[in-house]
């Protein structure tokens, strides 16, 4: 117990030690908000000014993510997935989860029932129109991922695991990788750089959807299946 | 005909697509899931030779991913830093044919092409990160590297290995953090992410920002290449890890640690005045961990945490030669990273054979072993003299060149650490050799141990050839860094 | 229909710190160090919630409609959702 | 006054910073895994937060550019990093959630003492019973 107390009083310290550098080195940073501040003059300037143009898409966030950015995006698709691996990995797989003992009431039951395919509605809103609102892939993916958590809750993991072969998942769950690897490679011909997106408004609108309902279709079942594997991953 | 640049994106996608294609196509068969993943690894180890034959004949070049301005998009280059793709990608492919049958022992078979998946995204993340040019894609490829990394210590079966996971996950995070915090100090200052772009401005800017986010790379860098003090993560998840991870882990993952300082001094190349003061602090960090992880390695009784230990002492003389910053220092530095790579997985792999064979891992418990498993013994033996730095070894061309930079920058007290860690190591190094070989058997699985398949000692004995090859290449490879050891510092001399 | 509603988050502009920040980043203050006071780890993760819908509030403020909606479905929902599964398999006591 | 001056135009900086140490505070202090990855996901979140505060601007709207809008406009490079960054805490902290209940499994706590504890048993009896076969 003393060690204990020593250890915090040490720890104490270094971070008093911490916060004064930290804090002293971050009034010195420019100003946030000001619109002269190299965060705004610098590659923003640009982004704002052309980048909806260049980029094709009203909502910047999702430019960027997507066409000037991609291989970001794509890194983050591939990180989710590989938590999942992961996951999978230590944990064993959903077919494991086993039902929660205590059932929820029976509103919450009704009500999640019922929001489910509202849910669903809006998920899916969210992810095409990621382009002119904000919202896009991921976040869809995340409302989506949510119902179908929401969905265990009431009517048991096993079930909703189960609604899908244990073979679809994982080619559910790795869409938004492969659907991103694909468009990336069609950048070649269509763009002449790899992750390039074609001028050709139309066809680029095509591929903004796909890599979107990939990266959403994807994300909903890597978090619906991380999910599923911590609500049954002692019991493997 | 494409362009050559266009394979630089493709060094790291094949990898990932190919590790997330793995679970999907051979979920139930992990002998094809093998294959595949050492197919998929071999392809990728042409790609990387190609592009070094291509930088070794027309100097470096980069590419715009999706044909954007650097500063717009992302921008990768390949350099010489970005070379050391080539032995990450052939060692994960030598790990990966060591797996077959060590894997199918240490793993559940239903698992087993999980791990073939993380360890092909694991070299995906290596690749892209070792020839990002973009600060945030830096982090994000070391999310993927780091991510799987952890993950792949959890697969092998041992009640510790979830511990010593955890432990790393929990200190490999905080220190992403760190490093993410910093990009977004250096975007607040700079307005941009690129790399090259970031560090011209930051040479003009003031220094006290700048200085957190120099303070925040190098800590986070520095955990993740386990240097002292912060390396204790490093000997529980090396040594719990399945002996093909702990390869992998300790010849590439710890050196992306080292690559993300060696890109954080080319950011801050320009503002001297910060570096100096850390580059101090970094040569007796590197110090004391070469001393103190070759005595760790000594008192050692598993030999794969004493393989671990050892690591952190190799980090120790890398970051002093780093922190030297004379020319010879750093491409020494550069080379030992390449040839401690080699030298580390042979061990690692040896060790491994060992262990499946006779499913002992006390150096003491093995003894005898040197006539049961010949070609392993053999290889681990001629390994570790190696690793000491003996002449014609490839331990000795770094080590030495670090020497002589420490002689150059007025630090003899430094050579003195060198040869003291050595002789350490070389202790450490003839008391396995000596249980292996002059000590009667004293374990019946010892004494009735065959030969590893061709699959595990072949590795071994690649790398023990490599071992020595790279020694003798130790000229054209010190030749081949010293243009980016120059040019690293920017105006140091 | 998306026309009227891109107008509506147009409308969200950011001024300077005024009180409302100030608030939330006390309140958000106050919920960090209740984590970190608190034994009881089920209180610690709904308290965690709030925490990040207090941030995505803040967010939302700051003209990042984006970031605030992922982290009120991840941080406040998915994340604490995860915390809780464990939490109920581990014991929620904090020694 | 002047520091007061910049301490408020900051204010967002500060409190980050502060979260920050709340969160080391957790990580470091703590006991308990599922603690201290809590605390984690709060030394992520204000990183976060300064990260998206850096693309702030006064009078500024989201980045929803339409052509006639006079602006200004946030940036939306930070926005888009920490969409990236969000991803991969959510990724780190599942992975670390499932090696606890797997420390559970094994070691029957998740208190870093009593797992020392348990630790420190399981060794003396492995090395008694090394002392026992080994002594040849």
């Amino acid at each position: 117990m003393n060690r204990r107390r020593a250890g915090r009083i040490l720890t104490a310290v270094l971070i008093a030690a911490l916060a004064v550098p930290l804090m002293y080195g971050m009034v010195q940073l420019p100003a946030p908000g000001h619109a002269d501040a190299p965060a705004h003059t610098n590659v923003s300037a640009g982004y704002i000014e052309r980048g909806a143009e260049l980029g094709g898409s009203e909502n910047l966030v999702t430019g960027v993510l997507l066409n000037f950015r991609a291989l970001d995006t794509f890194g983050e698709v591939l990180v989710i997935f590989t938590a999942w691996l992961a996951v999978a990995a230590v944990a064993g797989t959903a077919s494991n989860a086993e039902r929660d003992p205590v059932p929820p009431s029976p509103v919450v039951d009704y009500v999640i029932r019922l929001l489910g395919p509202f849910i669903a509605i809006f998920a899916l809103f969210v992810i095409v129109n990621g382009h002119v609102l904000p919202g896009g892939g991921f976040q869809g993916g995340v409302l989506l991922g949510a119902m179908l958590i929401l969905l265990s809750l009431v009517m048991d993991a096993e079930t909703v695991a189960r609604a899908v072969s244990a073979r679809s998942w994982i080619w559910l769950r790795a869409t938004g990788v492969l659907v991103f690897a694909m468009v990336a490679v069609m950048g070649l011909p269509l763009a002449g750089y790899l992750f390039g997106l074609p001028d050709e408004p139309g066809l680029r609108q095509v591929l903004t959807v796909a890599l979107e309902l990939g990266i959403g279709i994807g994300g909903g079942a890597v978090l619906a299946g991380l999910f599923f594997a911590i609500a049954g991953a002692d019991r493997s | 005909m494409i362009e050559w640049s266009h394979w630089l994106p493709i060094l790291a996608m094949l990898p990932l697509v190919g590790g997330a294609l793995t679970p999907l196509l051979f979920r139930h068969r992990p002998a094809a899931a093998c294959f595949w993943a050492v197919s998929v690894a071999s392809v990728t180890s042409v790609v990387a030779i190609a592009l070094l034959l291509r930088l070794v004949d027309s100097g470096g070049f980069s590419y715009a991913v999706g044909g954007w301005l650097p500063q717009y998009g992302i921008e990768l280059r390949m350099d010489e830093v970005g070379a050391f793709a080539v032995p990450a990608s052939l060692l994960v492919l030598l790990s990966l044919v060591f797996s077959r049958h060590y894997v199918a022992r240490a793993v559940d078979a239903s698992r087993v092409s999980f791990y073939y998946a993380l360890v092909l995204i694991n070299l995906g993340g290596l690749n892209g990160f070792l020839v990002t040019g973009d600060l945030f894609n830096l982090f994000v490829f070391m999310e993927i590297f780091s991510v799987s990394a952890y993950a792949l210590v959890a697969t092998a079966r041992e009640p510790i290995a979830s511990l010593a996971a955890l432990k790393y996950l929990l200190l490999g995070a905080a220190s992403s953090l760190l490093v993410l915090f910093s990009v977004g100090v250096v975007f607040a200052m700079t307005g941009t992410l690129n790399l090259e772009d970031a560090a011209a401005a930051l040479a003009l800017s003031s220094p006290m920002p700048a200085g957190l986010a120099l303070a925040g790379l190098a800590t986070g860098f520095a955990v993740k290449a386990a240097l002292f003090p912060v390396h204790f993560w490093l000997p529980d998840a090396h040594a719990a890890a399945p002996a093909p991870v702990s390869a992998v882990l300790s010849a590439l993952v710890v050196k992306a640690g080292i690559v993300g300082v060696l890109r954080t001094l080319e950011l801050f190349g320009g503002a001297e005045s910060l570096l100096q003061p850390l580059l101090h602090l970094v040569v007796w960090l590197g110090a004391l961990g070469a001393l103190g992880g070759a005595l760790m390695a000594l008192v050692q009784r598993d030999i794969k945490l004493m393989l671990a230990y050892s690591t952190v002492a190799n980090i120790g003389y890398i970051f002093i030669g780093l922190g030297l910053a004379t020319a010879s220092a750093v491409s020494g530095a550069m080379v030992h990273a390449v040839n401690h790579a080699v030298i580390k997985s042979a061990l690692f792999l040896a060790a491994g054979a060992m262990i499946h064979r006779t499913g002992l891992r006390n150096i003491d418990d093995l003894r005898g072993l040197g006539r049961r498993m010949p070609v392993t013994a053999f290889g681990m033996a001629f390994t570790l003299i190696a690793l000491s730095g003996a002449p014609p070894m490839a331990g000795f061309t770094g080590k030495w060149q670090i020497a002589l930079g420490a002689l150059q920058a007025g630090h003899p007290s430094l050579v003195a650490v060198l040869v003291i860690a050595g002789i350490v190591v070389l202790a450490f190094g003839i008391r396995v050799i000596n249980a292996l070989y002059f000590r009667p058997p004293a374990r019946v699985a010892v004494a009735s141990a065959t030969e590893a398949p061709a699959s595990m000692w072949l590795p071994v004995l690649m790398l023990t050839i490599a071992s020595l090859a790279l020694g003798l290449a130790g000229t054209p490879m010190l030749e081949f860094v010293g243009p980016a050891a120059q040019s690293i510092y920017g105006t140091l001399p | 229909m998306t026309g009227s509603v891109t107008a509506k988050y147009r409308e969200m502009r950011v001024n300077a710190t005024d009180l409302f920040d100030l608030v939330l980043l006390a309140l958000l203050l106050t919920c960090a160090i209740g984590i970190a006071r608190l034994k009881d780890l089920a209180a610690c993760a709904i308290l965690f919630s709030a925490y990040s819908f207090i941030l995505c509030l803040v967010w939302a403020h700051r003209g990042a409609p984006d970031v605030a909606m992922t982290e009120a479905a991840v941080g406040a929902g998915i994340t604490t959702v995860l915390f809780l599964v464990v939490i109920s398999r581990v014991g929620r006591r904090e020694k | 006054m002047k520091i007061a001056a910049t301490a408020l135009s900051h204010v967002d900086y500060l409190v980050a910073v502060a979260l920050f140490l709340t969160g080391a505070w957790i990580l470091l202090t703590s006991g308990n895994l599922v603690k201290k990855v809590i605390g984690l996901n709060i030394m992520e979140t204000s990183v976060f937060a300064f990260i998206v505060t850096t693309g702030m601007i006064d009078g500024g709207a989201p980045p929803l550019v339409a052509p006639g809008d006079p602006g200004p406009f946030a940036s939306p490079l930070p926005h888009a990093l920490v969409l990236t960054g969000i991803v991969v805490a959510v990724s780190v902290t599942s992975l670390a959630l499932v090696l606890i209940l797997r420390v559970r499994a094994e070691f029957g706590s998740v208190e870093l003492d009593e797992i020392a504890l348990s630790l420190a048993a399981g060794d003396t009896a492995e090395q008694s019973e090394r002392h026992g076969s080994a002594d040849d």
